[in-house]
């Protein structure tokens, strides 16, 4: 046991933090610190995704004949922690976290070909249909079809909680291409072109004033048959494979060190009585809690990276990290909501050319903190809720 | 001790729950909200025609003269209609200021928001204000030939855009803080405005030279001081009411919702997590209500146990919608986070009224300091 | 709607409390004040209700006619403030609140006669056998049978967590009397001497080193026939009677109210860095929510007393005043145990002639708080788990 | 970094499994509380025998120059078989001082310790304490002669009835306060000992002109209270392991109970209420052993990273513990508050052990303290 950063792992800290800050355009890194959003901007993703291949680092976790860097798991926890001090654009997980390493693991070499290094580069936006309006947290209950016809699949049907579809270029979708097994067995995994004829997106209006989430409509949509990914009928493996590959990112643990960060800021920057917030009892009691929840949810991370061997059980370490995970995101964003008091009713409508307010109240990190800590409410929804996650721990860890 | 409904009170609520009923449907509230001042004329008209507007009125100003439980049941029912319109703050807050302070404007105000015609915004917060009540007003009053000159400015001001007059707070040289009626249009008056997460309006004030008339003055000193705290008190109690009635609501939405939604082949409302979660929503309402009563009980007693009433209704209120609002889009799942169901309206709109009036935490300050007074 | 005492009420206030200051005699108030265990000393208790009956108080819940005050809910209400104000012993509740009501309501005139003078003198400690130990929140699933031979049932069985058993003159009983029909239809309620032959008693100790809860084994009791209250096989009518009877006991108001009195006198009494721990903000913010959710308890507890109409179930406000009841003595005693900190680990075997601590740092208040805090535990699982009582209210309230 | 057990550490843990289990059953523990000392003199021999009384002792005075690691999954171990040996007070924070205060009893002292003759307690908290560690000690200690004579008093002195050697806190003139090494049978010294509700003792303490040897003296000032507190923080990260090894013990205890215990005709783990509970349990006990990972790695680094990593691991084991030892008393229905089951020893531990070393409150302000320092 030895819990400390070897020197090696330090260093690699101050080459990464250097690498970021020589590439990170000035204009990309302000408007994600100021960010208002819950997701950064679609065009500075882009374009910071092909500067950090340009340097070998955008695809942290591939495997290197993919392009990966060939990092540990320590030196990939230290470059994200390093690209969010960095205040760089969030990755878009749909790419290279979600089906990118599907392809890898299940594609064949022309979908690899095909579609890896547009991911790598940040040239293809993707998104994720696999919930329907019947089947939130219950996949086994999918409806929409794909029906082979010659060389392609002809799918109809409908998909929701699809974020981004609306700007993506690829969509990963689960769809039945068997209706005469049981459930779970007919279910295939398919990459299909946003722009192919047949499908409608329609974004749904969001309780913080966002469109992010939509809901994709398939009617007739025409997709080659090369698109499938895997084994026909087995794409329930794919997607389980996809949910349960990145083990601790539903710790969001740099995003929940970041917003923690942003609180403190902001509580040191508002001063009532004489003192700043995060110098009354009643904040700076709430912070250190949240301080403390939080390292130990950044220990429970580097225990699964780790690969703790003794008396453990990953796949319960990491249910454990997403239920914690997004119960922190939902603390560490009500408590700059609370730290605002009736200025964060304010309500913005979240976007690239949001307005500066204009009196000197109203500093630059007041407009997205509300609209974010709100739709932090879906941090327990999706993905299984919160309930489902703890039947699931019950099952996992005590065998109930 | 009686816990039942007067005559009066029953027909208050019966018109109450017909009119909210009718325009609390999410569909009108989603179109409402896009209203620029915040106010939709012709309920604010329905809500005269109603005698709403007169409720709390004194008689010789053409009111109703009624009880703050008066006042307190029909808040409940706007707050499960989602009501936005700015009741809270023109007439229970300001009126009973207007109506306490006297003075040459106060028939003819009262008047006016008994019948509809008036709205009176309190335009006290400042920058660096905390729910701040007697500490200093960086803005200022002057001696202006008869009357007085004002210049600073105001922050978050409620209900502002669609006020025709406000009751600003200001230093007066030697009279300390002192409140001034000033009219909406008046000039050297500029207003920023901005919408609410709750769809209500609100707007940042600037005085540069504003003039009014010496008979614009209502209060000085501790008198305008102990008005603004029992105004604000007042004010806090109809948030509470409001709140009460925004979570019976969600308790109506959530009870529904998990009887229609299906999971795993059967309605959600099967499974026990989801049973106790709302039954822990039931308890926190059902307590609010509670609380909502014992600050109406202390309204008129001693100054400590209101205060301590108060409080505790509000800190009882906040706590309960913060668990209210949040188990009641974790219960509606990924629709709960849409703007399409209703949930996530009173979600929003009890995160402003826990914010509005003191939040939790200046509640229970407050409530711990009147142990050590 | 009024939610004002009237001048009548007020009235009353001062002459219970003249009347209480007059008839409680000093050494048993003081026994009261100091106590370190959570059932007051069963010998003051007979003193204090044989005075009590002399003023014609000791039962204000019953009707006139067996002896009750003809009081007011409202009265009754400001006389048990008034009582625990008063340090007063409490009332020993399976006698008065339980037992008593189920013989007037139910019993016959020779049981009136026999039993309710003797529970209103306190001449009779009561015990309550309902519990099994295969049945602790699922009553119907009783075992202990007793069969009519004659005139007189024959008892068999055992009972669990039954309070004061060891010290009790008479219990009552949920007994099978008939198994030939389904589990609830067949249960009697029985009256047992509990000086019978037959009975053996043990006393459970309990995790606060009490032994108050009991463990009751019925060995071939003879119970003369006379003592089963009501029609054979309809105990279990009541039984829910009894439990329901009570709608605002179990909130437990005066009791938690005298608790947080004492926890606000603990924080005023000590002092910590040059202040009242009662004004350091951890602990007046924690007093100050406990205040307020305890004044929306009490008001709860009107609500129901008061008899409110509209809209307003009073099966499902009395099945909250249970929940938030038992949760405030929870809470209002682990504030306690905080503000001792370790003071607070010291152990006391509880009872009468516990040693007074010597040091000056140890204040007639220590001891019995954290026993008491600890046994508090049980408040959430007696007369049904808190998820047992979060059951019934999703059916009550919801029809889920 | 690395996770995994060395194998050093893999026959620590064997061992202390073997011995906890045997010696963990709740009959066991029954009795073993009412030893009139608190220590089981022939549990002590068998941990001297184990050689975990010398593990962190230096290898120059007798030790095994064990790190906080090593220290850190003995405890674990201690706390699922409900130990309650004085092994931290003795061997963790006692040793400590010794040790790095050097000087003449340290070898002899060191040695007793790692060989099981000395248990050594420290005698710090005194009358109106609230774990204070560097506010001025009201307990006097004066040149007399070659040595020095103490006056005062201690309260709360844990493991005091079963100490060989107290290290008694005291004002010395001009030097602030001090550490003196003093033998419990010391003349001058009484104790007035007493159970603490998780079957250890601890006592109070009155000395009445005490006379120690000018080489008692152990450490003056700013060293004494730099030892005071590496000592105490040490010693906190032993209590959060201990409580990690009961939580744990709790899970499995829980587990057991929910697939044996039946209600309303199924086991009651059919529950989805329940489930929900030991998930709970399970997410706090998990993150309360990462904590602790996070204060072992922080110990020797930056004193700000430190101080937050340990206060840290403290709040989040205290909380943890609170959830963990009610749930699981709710868990075990009435059998959870008899003495007869193993949950309700657990409970009493983890209460001792939250409060030990600094309590929530307390770290809560220390943690958030760090951040204005």
């Amino acid at each position: 046991m030895d819990f400390r950063y070897t020197p090696e792992d330090e260093a690699f800290r101050q080459e990464v933090r250097a690498g970021l800050r020589a590439i990170l355009p000035d204009d990309i890194r302000e408007r994600q610190r100021l960010t208002t959003t819950m997701n950064s901007d679609t065009h500075d993703q882009r374009v910071w995704f092909s500067l950090l291949d340009d340097k070998g680092w955008s695809v942290p976790a591939w495997p290197t004949e993919y392009g990966g860097p060939g990092w540990s798991a320590i030196q990939k926890y230290i470059f994200e922690d390093e690209m969010y001090l960095a205040s760089a654009p969030e990755f878009q997980w749909t790419g290279t976290h979600m089906v990118g390493p599907v392809i890898y693991h299940f594609g064949d070499d022309a979908q690899k070909e095909r579609f890896l290094p547009a991911i790598r580069r940040g040239d293809h936006i993707w998104c994720q249909g696999f919930s329907e309006p019947g089947s939130g947290s219950d996949l086994a209950s999918l409806r929409t079809h794909a029906k082979l016809e010659g060389n392609k699949y002809v799918v109809n049907g409908q998909k929701i909680w699809t974020s981004t579809a609306y700007e993506a270029d690829w969509g990963f979708f689960l769809v039945k291409t068997d209706l005469t097994v049981k459930p779970q067995a007919g279910i295939s995994f398919l990459l299909i072109d946003m722009k192919s004829p047949g499908i409608t997106v329609r974004r749904i209006p969001q309780i913080n004033d966002e469109e992010h989430l939509c809901e994709v409509f398939l009617d007739n949509v025409e997709v080659p048959a090369e698109n499938l990914v895997g084994t026909p009928g087995k794409g329930w493996t794919s997607a389980k494979f996809l949910l349960e590959h990145e083990r601790t990112s539903s710790a969001f643990i740099f995003w929940n060190k970041r917003e923690l960060r942003r609180a403190r800021m902001i509580a040191d920057d508002i001063v009532h009585d004489g003192r700043p917030l995060s110098q009354s009892p009643a904040f700076a009691g709430r912070l250190a809690r949240l301080e403390a929840d939080l390292a130990a949810l950044e220990w429970s991370v580097l225990r699964v990276l780790a690969n703790e061997s003794h008396g453990f059980d990953a796949s319960v370490a990491s249910s454990i990290l997403k239920l914690r995970g997004s119960e922190m995101q939902q603390a560490t964003t009500e408590i700059q909501v609370d730290l605002l008091a009736t200025r964060g009713l304010r309500a913005y409508v979240p976007g690239r050319d949001q307005p500066a307010p204009s009196l000197p109240d109203w500093p630059e990190y007041v407009p997205g903190r509300t609209a974010i800590a709100t739709i932090m409410r879906a941090a327990t929804l999706y993905g299984g809720t919160k309930q489902v996650q703890k039947n699931i721990l019950a099952k996992l860890a005590f065998g109930l | 001790m009686n816990f039942d409904y007067s005559e009066m009170q029953q027909m208050l609520l019966d018109s109450a729950e017909r009119l909210m009923k009718e325009r609390g449907q999410v569909e009108k509230w989603r179109e409402r909200r896009h209203i620029e001042s915040g106010l939709d004329a012709d309920g604010w008209a329905q809500f005269a025609e109603l005698g709403w507007l007169m409720l709390p009125i004194p008689e010789d100003a053409g009111g109703l003269d009624g009880t703050m439980e008066d006042v307190a049941l029909l808040n409940i029912a706007l707050g499960k209609g989602l009501a936005t319109e700015p009741y809270i703050n023109s007439v229970v807050l300001s009126a009973y200021i207007l109506d306490q302070a006297g003075g040459a404007h106060r028939e003819a105000l009262l008047g006016g928001i008994a019948s509809g015609e008036a709205r009176v915004a309190l335009a006290h917060a400042e920058i660096g204000d905390r729910y701040d009540i007697d500490t200093p007003r960086a803005t200022t009053a002057v001696h202006d030939g008869n009357g007085y000159k004002i210049d600073g400015a105001k922050s978050v001001i409620f209900d502002a855009p669609s006020a025709t007059h406000f009751i600003v707070s200001a230093d007066l040289a030697d009279a300390g803080t002192s409140l001034f009626v000033v009219e909406a249009g008046a000039a050297g008056l500029a207003l920023e405005s901005y919408p609410l997460v709750d769809g209500t309006r609100a707007a940042d004030l600037r005085f540069g030279g504003l003039v009014v008339d010496a008979d614009a003055l209502l209060a000085s000193g501790a008198q305008a001081t102990d008005l603004l705290f029992a105004a604000t008190d007042r004010a806090a109690i109809a948030a509470v009411a409001q709140g009460v009635g925004s979570m019976e609501a969600c308790l109506d939405l959530c009870s529904a919702y998990m009887k229609e939604r299906k999971q795993f082949g059967q309605p959600i409302g099967n499974f026990q997590s989801l049973q106790h979660m709302i039954v822990d929503m039931l308890v926190a309402t059902h307590q609010s209500r509670s609380a909502l009563y014992g600050a109406l009980a202390a309204l008129d007693g001693e100054a400590q146990a209101r205060i301590r009433a108060i409080s505790a209704a509000k800190v009882v209120m906040g706590e309960a919608s913060q668990l209210v609002m949040r188990h009641g889009v974790q219960i509606h799942g990924g629709y709960g986070v849409t703007d399409e169901y209703a949930i996530s309206h009173h979600y929003r709109r009890l995160l402003s009224l826990e914010k509005a009036y003191g939040d939790i935490e200046y509640h229970v300050a407050r409530l711990a300091a009147a142990h050590i007074a």
